[in-house]
């Protein structure tokens, strides 16, 4: 908004990327002005993330120009982008695990003392741009100790410690709560009146408005247009963005009818005085049938090791679990299946997706796992099965054969949803299930969920998005530093009243 | 030479030269364990240098690495030992350890394979057989029989680069030089029935017409007569099969009919390292080479010899 | 926003107790390694002196030279398979060169060189043309042994004098013996490890382990890296032969058979990861060490057959890997 | 052309033509089979047995390489497997029995399934890298093999052994049959059952299988079982077709051998998908290639360099980067095609850029 006039510092003309037989990019154009915050948007599989790997060098397009402070190149990748001023954060974590902290955000830029290395500076430095982002870490810990958020705040400011005129930050909020979001946006506020043009890609709506100037809207590979965000209402944005109308969002606002859950049932899950050394504080939760229990925290919080304790994703120390009134012993996530029990994991990467196998054995994977090897799934039911799922979920493509490190995040995302829900639990615990799901899909699975307490199963809910957990929980636990804190009725909730208890104001 | 001995050796604790007790410490490093041969070979060294015939054998399987061999002559000096003995991995590098070792004042003696060094005085003697003469003995026994009906031989060499392989195969060649044999293919078999057998196979594909096989050991001859009988002829007759090493399994081969010739690689080099050893201690002048005296077998003295074969 | 602060700062208390995860299995190496030589001392005589210990070095130049090239590959993910034969290949090349009348100062670059050759031709078929590590040096094993044949079937003898002296320098403290290429090969961990830990190509080296994909993403310079990782092995595997022509005084084309095994399990149980990423050269060096010991256990032992030989070896690495890693479970 | 270009088996196979032509323009009666006695005889049948035992152990190795895993000790479990079956028949009051060999042959799997059960014990209840753990087996097997044989070549007579190595059924060597057999039910197995894809699983994202219910540590403790048997019946094998069992020499470098037979075959070694089909070409190609270098007559010098030749040439070839070049060319000039339609959702036509 601020530099309309200003000449755009990056100008993507006709650009087109296949991925034969797919056309990802179709003749999209795309322009970047100085001092700008510009949002990309479109549905899961739009092109998003394809456009920026267009421009970074990642993927050759098959026609289209890129021009850059009106110079025309082609950048032979990441590195070569980073050092004429382009710098990225691609969509999923892409930062090393096995290196520390200081590394990841220094390498490539590193202070050197006598043509070496030079630790003390690089760790002093790495600070300083750690507290940037508001974050109190120690440089020298290794990456991989920390969660998926901190690391995505790492690999942020990795893409800021060098002088660039571009920054990309493909889905940067995804796995951030408000606090961090408010930090992020703070830092790249300040970075756009230093004049740096930032392309910002999230398909959290208000976060979009809330800070950027301009949007590029893209629909299927191809370009829909481009807006100023103050004269774009929301309700057109998503028209743009879906090509339908609102109502499949308007059907999710409904709040979830707080059914009573009948007085004197044994719940399905019963834990008590469950924890880990270095983990979590033991504590007591029950879970009923037909219930949605939503688990609101701060970043680091605790919700997601509560939530792997409950399902033997990690092994407890002390207390003691009871499925349908049975003490029981989860020791691995198998045993918990075998309660009918399922988790997806927040690390999609990491622990979620199994990349070199196609979206069907994906989605079949943890249902024949269960059956055994033995038994194999008929391959008329494999394929009824995923049929339903790809289309219930509008997983895109639509091939069942596609490999799934060839899906966008989004859509692997849905794959990983369907896996679970192909096993047809009593209890579901999801852990960020619509981290980086476009607004129509989110919606979408929302209304699944509560359908799918209509119908008797019960949901743990985690989201670090506050609005949808009060949306759709009948109850919320809040933990805050690894304990829990408070449970509170989801109906009469309200976001001050929980904002207040995660942060320590008051506990219940 | 089986004087008493008595008591078990203690330690190597001996300052080299004379031992006090009676009883002489020998430290002996083996090649490895590769073959029927150096099976056969150990056992000879194990079964001689006993406590009472005075002997504290210390052993060591290099697994055919030098520098297992390095380490294991190094220590034996630190330990102190009264002789050393060993067989050469390869001929060459042994100059450094064997200067250690005279410096030390531990004699050394070389078994079955020679050294290649400029200085003679830093080992004692060679104990072993000659492996070109070898070569020879059965090049000039398939002249002697076979010159003049325009043979044509197939050749089953053994390890690339190892020393008999290529001593074997030049004895041969020098032996056969001048008659009307000739030499059609040459192949590796890695001292191995198996690899003998697949060579063997796939000479018999190329080749239609090949009259003779001359293997570097028993083993691979051994696969040969398995891959002509698979072929349908018979070993001995439509093929003739020569040999060295005369392994027991070989020796009956050539019983059978099988093999027509065998020349003798003696493994049982134990009584004449005994021997040396004593004399060396006892500060007797020893032959610089010892050759061990190789016989050769033809089809008939092979029966004769069968029942008393010892390997 | 200010609200989450104290809850940070709680959690930032605990971090460095996770810190030293990474060098327990260096450590557990190190405790196992002491454990094996007191072991050694109070069972054998003779055990426990400087001269035992100064050959374990002596013995083993050329394997800690080799391991340390293989940890650099191992740590990018890889593997490499050629170094026995680009030893052996050295040492031909050098005892021919010399036979040849060729002076050491000129013969010397090019045993060393022709290593880093073949490492260049590795690191290009693994990186631009995408080829498994494994099969790329596995050819590269076939092709080093194969040229080793062609130059000299035979074993040659080195007796250029300035070589011999080099090679016979000794530096004598007490009972504790510094040969020349005890010397180089220190001196190349020592290089090795500053590399790795002071360079940016060594943190990138590190970067590639954890993950390719990422380490490109984040604008690393990967195909340099990973090329030169394989000029680094192929390097260190030339002057590895070098160290053995040195050792042994001569050059053989059946040199250092299986050593490439003997490096890389040098290189595991020094506590790298094979699959890349976690690992340092001073564990690869205690691995040697392990691997020399085990040896030198043998030798002293006396009176093993053949077979109980290979049977100890093997029981030995076991008792070594599983205290390793129970020493490392424990603490984690 | 551009498809069977990319098909997975192109190189592997057209390696292995080569290799065939090149062996006819040698040695033109190369293919030619005959009948005698009722049995196939020629270099083609000597290739398929000398393929059986590579074949059995590259079959076993594809499965742990799927896991992300490796087994070195394969050639030592040969050595042993052929030295317990050969002793015991060899100290057997009557060798030429069939109850002898066969107890011998059950003894022999019996004991290369524990050896199995070992390698995936150290692998995933220890969590030892598995090339370090089988490297274990690798050194200490071949001391058990000798132990057993005492460090000789243990030779016997035995009719029915015999048959193992160089007997015939239906025209074609046992050999063959048996490991051609063992594979295609192998191969129905994994891919029939869920196995091959739970195996893939493993292999690609160990974390996410264990939280999808997959029993990893149970699969990959099974495929270095089968590993070990297989190896074993390779063994049985190798002994029979000598009817010797040399505890040093039997199956040397095998393990080499199969694993490169299962890379020209297609599977990464870093684990995943795997394909048991490319395995078997591979292993044809090995058998080819060695049986080329004595028909071209490869004087033994050469012969590591000119392996090392063609395995980089199809190395190369088969590479990604030259893969996408050769389609790339391949395609050209059907380029012009005009592009698909795109599915469905179009934007509405009427959409304005607004600017
Ligand atoms: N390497 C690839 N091979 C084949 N198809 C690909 C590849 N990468 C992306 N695609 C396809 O291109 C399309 C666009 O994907 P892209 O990742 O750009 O979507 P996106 O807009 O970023 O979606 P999301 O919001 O889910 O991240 C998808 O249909 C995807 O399946
Ligand atoms: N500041 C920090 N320093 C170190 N570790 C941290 C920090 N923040 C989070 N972690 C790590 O995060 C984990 C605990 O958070 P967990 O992921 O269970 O919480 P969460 O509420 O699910 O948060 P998230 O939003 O990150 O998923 C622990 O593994 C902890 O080590
Ligand atoms: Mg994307
Ligand atoms: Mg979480």
């Amino acid at each position: 908004m601020t530099q309309q006039t200003a000449p755009a510092v990056v100008e993507m003309t006709g650009i087109s990327v296949e991925f034969p037989p797919v056309r990802a990019l179709d003749g999209v154009d795309f322009r970047l002005r100085p001092g700008e915050i510009h949002a990309l948007m479109g549905e899961n599989g739009a092109g998003k993330s394809t456009l920026i790997k267009a421009l970074t060098g990642i993927h050759s397009p098959t026609a289209g120009t890129i021009l850059v402070d009106g110079v025309e190149r082609r950048f032979t990748g990441p590195a070569d982008a980073r050092a004429h001023g382009v710098s990225t954060v691609y969509q999923e974590v892409n930062l090393c695990e096995n290196l520390t902290v200081a590394e990841n955000i220094m390498l490539g830029a590193e202070p050197r003392l006598l043509g070496g290395l030079h630790w003390p500076a690089m760790r002093r430095q790495a600070a300083s741009h750690l507290k940037r982002m508001g974050l109190d870490i120690d440089p020298s810990s290794s990456l991989g100790s920390h969660s998926l958020a901190v690391q995505q705040l790492v690999a942020i400011c990795r893409a800021t410690v060098s002088d660039c005129k571009v920054l990309i930050l493909d889905e940067p909020t995804s796995s951030l709560d408000t606090d961090e979001v408010a930090h992020l946006f703070t830092v790249m506020r300040q970075l756009r009146s230093d004049g740096v043009a930032i392309l910002f890609v999230s398909h959290f709506l208000d976060q979009v408005y809330e800070v950027s100037d301009r949007m590029t809207v893209l629909r299927n590979g191809s370009l829909v247009g481009e807006y100023a965000t103050a004269d774009l209402p929301p309700a057109e944005l998503v028209q743009h963005m879906i090509g339908r109308s609102m109502e499949v969002l308007e059907a999710a606002e409904e709040v979830v009818e707080h059914a009573e859950r009948p007085a004197g049932a044994t719940p399905l899950l019963q834990v008590v005085g469950l924890g880990r050394k270095g983990s979590v504080q033991p504590f007591d939760l029950d879970l009923y049938e037909g219930e949605v229990v939503g688990l609101a925290g701060l970043l680091g919080s605790g919700r997601t090791e509560l939530a792997r304790l409950l399902t033997g994703a990690d092994r407890a120390d002390v207390g003691q679990t009871r499925v349908a009134g049975q003490v029981t012993r989860l020791r691995t996530p198998r045993a918990a299946m075998g309660h009918g029990i399922a988790y997806t994991s927040e690390d999609r990467k990491g622990e979620g997706v199994v990349d070199g196998l196609t979206v069907r054995e994906n989605i079949v994977l943890a249902l024949q796992a269960r059956r055994g090897w033995m038994r194999p799934l008929p391959r008329k039911q494999v394929d009824e099965l995923v049929a339903s799922y790809i289309q219930q979920l509008g997983i895109r493509p639509a091939d069942p054969e596609a490999l799934l490190r060839n899906l966008s995040g989004g859509n692997q995302q849905k794959v990983l949803l369907a896996r679970w829900l192909a096993t047809a639990p009593q209890l579901l615990v999801l852990d960020e299930p619509t981290r980086g799901i476009d607004v129509g899909a989110k919606a979408e699975i929302q209304k699944l969920v509560a359908d799918l307490a209509v119908e008797g199963m019960s949901v743990v809910f985690i989201s670090a998005e506050l609005e949808e957990v009060l949306r759709i929980s009948h109850r919320i636990a809040v933990m805050r530093d690894r304990r829990k804190v408070a449970e509170i009725d989801g109906g009469g909730a309200t976001m001050d009243q929980v904002v207040d208890l995660i942060a320590g104001g008051g506990t219940r | 030479a089986s004087d008493a001995g008595g008591e078990p050796a203690g330690g190597g604790e001996t300052d080299a030269a004379a031992p006090d007790d009676g009883v002489i410490t020998l430290g002996f490093s083996q090649v490895g364990a590769e073959s029927g041969w150096r099976a056969a070979n150990t056992k000879s060294i194990q079964d001689t240098l006993t406590a009472e015939n005075g002997f504290d054998l210390k052993f060591s399987d290099a697994q055919q690495k030098q520098e297992n061999q390095i380490q294991a002559i190094r220590s034996y000096i630190t330990q102190g030992v009264d002789v050393i003995a060993f067989s050469p991995v390869v001929e060459t590098g042994w100059d450094p350890v064997l200067q250690e070792a005279k410096a030390a004042g531990i004699p050394v003696i070389l078994t079955d394979r020679a050294v290649d060094s400029s200085d003679e005085t830093l080992y004692e003697s060679f104990i072993g057989s000659d492996f070109v003469k070898e070569g020879e003995m059965a090049g000039e026994w398939v002249v002697e029989q076979y010159d003049g009906e325009g043979y044509k031989a197939v050749e089953l060499q053994g390890t690339t680069g190892a020393a008999p392989a290529i001593d074997r195969k030049e004895g041969f060649e020098s032996a056969v030089e001048g008659s009307d044999l000739e030499i059609i293919d040459s192949q590796t078999g890695n001292f191995t029935r198996a690899e003998g057998k697949t060579v063997m196979e796939g000479f018999l594909n190329k080749h239609d017409d090949i009259d003779l096989v001359f293997a570097h050991n028993d083993d691979m001859g051994l696969g040969a007569i398995e891959a002509i009988e698979a072929a349908g002829m018979t070993p001995g007759e439509d093929i003739k099969i020569v040999t060295i090493d005369a392994v027991k399994d070989g020796m009956q081969a050539l019983a059978d009919g099988k093999i027509n010739y065998i020349v003798e690689c003696n493994p049982l080099l134990g009584p004449d390292l005994a021997e040396i050893a004593k004399k060396v201690i006892a500060g007797e002048e020893v032959e610089k080479r010892i050759v061990v005296e190789d016989l050769a077998f033809d089809q008939e003295s092979a029966k004769e010899a069968l029942p008393t074969r010892e390997y | 926003m200010t609200t989450s602060a104290p809850a940070r700062a709680t959690r930032a208390l605990k971090i460095p107790t996770r810190l030293d995860r990474r060098y327990l299995p260096v450590l557990g190496t190190f405790v196992v390694l002491a454990l094996m030589l007191v072991l050694g001392g109070t069972r054998y005589e003779n055990f426990l002196t400087p001269a035992v210990v100064s050959n374990l070095f002596i013995n083993n130049a050329h394997l800690i030279v080799l391991a340390v090239g293989m940890t650099f590959v191992i740590l990018t993910g890889g593997i490499d398979l050629s170094v026995g034969s680009v030893l052996a290949l050295s040492t031909v090349v050098t005892a021919a060169l010399l036979q040849a009348g060729l002076p050491p100062a000129v013969v010397i670059p090019l045993a060393v060189g022709a290593g880093t050759v073949i490492g260049l031709a590795h690191g290009v078929m693994v990186h631009y043309f995408q080829v498994q590590p494994f099969v790329a040096t596995l050819a590269g094993m076939f092709f080093a042994r194969g040229l080793c044949f062609l130059i000299a079937p035979e074993s040659i003898a080195i007796e250029n004098a300035s070589f011999v002296e080099l090679a016979s320098w000794v530096q004598i403290f007490g009972g504790w013996r510094m040969s020349s290429s005890v010397l180089i090969a220190l001196v190349v961990v020592g290089l090795g490890f500053l590399v790795l830990h002071f360079t940016r190509f060594g943190r990138t080296v590190y970067a590639i382990g954890g993950g390719e994909q990422s380490a490109l993403l984040m604008g690393l310079p990967v195909a340099r890296t990973k090329v030169l990782a394989y000029m680094v092995s192929g390097t260190c595997a030339g002057l590895g032969g070098l160290l053995f022509a040195m050792y042994s005084r001569s050059g053989y084309s059946l040199t250092g058979v299986a050593m490439e095994l003997d490096a890389i399990a040098a290189v595991v149980i020094g506590g790298t990861l094979l699959t890349g990423g976690t690992g340092f050269v001073l564990g690869s060096v205690l691995g040697v060490l392990v691997l020399g010991l085990i040896q030198t256990i043998i030798t002293f032992e006396g009176t093993l057959s053949s077979w109980w030989t290979k049977i100890v070896i093997g029981v030995l690495l076991l008792i070594f890997v599983a205290l390793q890693r129970i020493l490392t479970l424990r603490r984690t | 052309m551009t498809n069977l270009l990319r098909h997975h088996l192109f190189w592997p196979v057209a390696a292995l033509v080569v290799l065939l032509v090149a062996n006819t323009i040698a040695r033109p009666s190369f293919l030619a089979i005959t009948v005698r006695d009722g049995h196939l005889f020629g270099a083609p049948v000597d290739i398929l047995r000398t393929t059986a035992p590579l074949l059995l152990v590259a079959l076993g190795m594809t499965l742990v390489i799927a896991t992300r895993g490796i087994d070195l000790s394969v050639g030592a479990v040969v050595a042993v497997s052929g030295a317990v079956a050969l002793s015991h028949i060899a100290s057997s009051p009557n060798p030429d029995s069939p109850v002898t060999v066969l107890t011998a042959v059950g003894l022999a799997l019996a004991l290369c399934v524990v050896l199995g059960v070992w390698n995936g014990f150290l692998v995933s209840v220890l969590g030892i890298q598995p090339i370090i753990a089988t490297l274990i087996l690798m050194t200490a097997g071949r001391g058990v093999a000798m132990l057993i044989t005492g460090g000789m070549i243990t030779t016997v007579n035995s009719e029915p052994f015999k048959v193992l190595g160089s007997g015939f059924w239906l025209g074609l060597p046992v050999a063959a049959v048996i490991a051609f057999g063992v594979f295609a039910v192998v191969a129905f197995v994994v891919r029939r059952t869920a196995l091959g894809m739970l195996l893939e699983a493993t292999g690609i994202n160990p974390a996410a299988s264990r939280l999808s219910g997959v029993r990893s540590k149970t699969l990959t403790w099974t495929v270095y079982t089968a590993s070990g048997l297989f190896a074993g019946l390779a063994g049985l094998l190798i002994s029979a077709d000598t009817m010797a069992a040399d505890a040093n020499n039997a199956g040397l470098f095998i393990e080499l051998d199969a694993i490169l037979a299962v890379v020209i075959g297609g599977t990464a070694l870093s684990g995943g998908k795997f394909n048991l089909s490319g395995t078997l070409v591979g292993a044809l190609v090995i058998a080819t290639l060695e049986r080329t270098v004595t028909v071209l007559g490869i004087s033994p010098l050469v012969t590591p360099l000119f392996m090392a030749l063609v395995v980089i040439a199809v190395t190369l070839l088969q590479s990604p980067r030259m893969r996408e070049r050769l389609t790339a060319a391949a395609r050209r000039p059907v380029a012009t095609t005009p592009p698909e339609p795109q599915p469905a959702a179009r934007p509405d036509s009427t959409e304005v850029k607004a600017r």
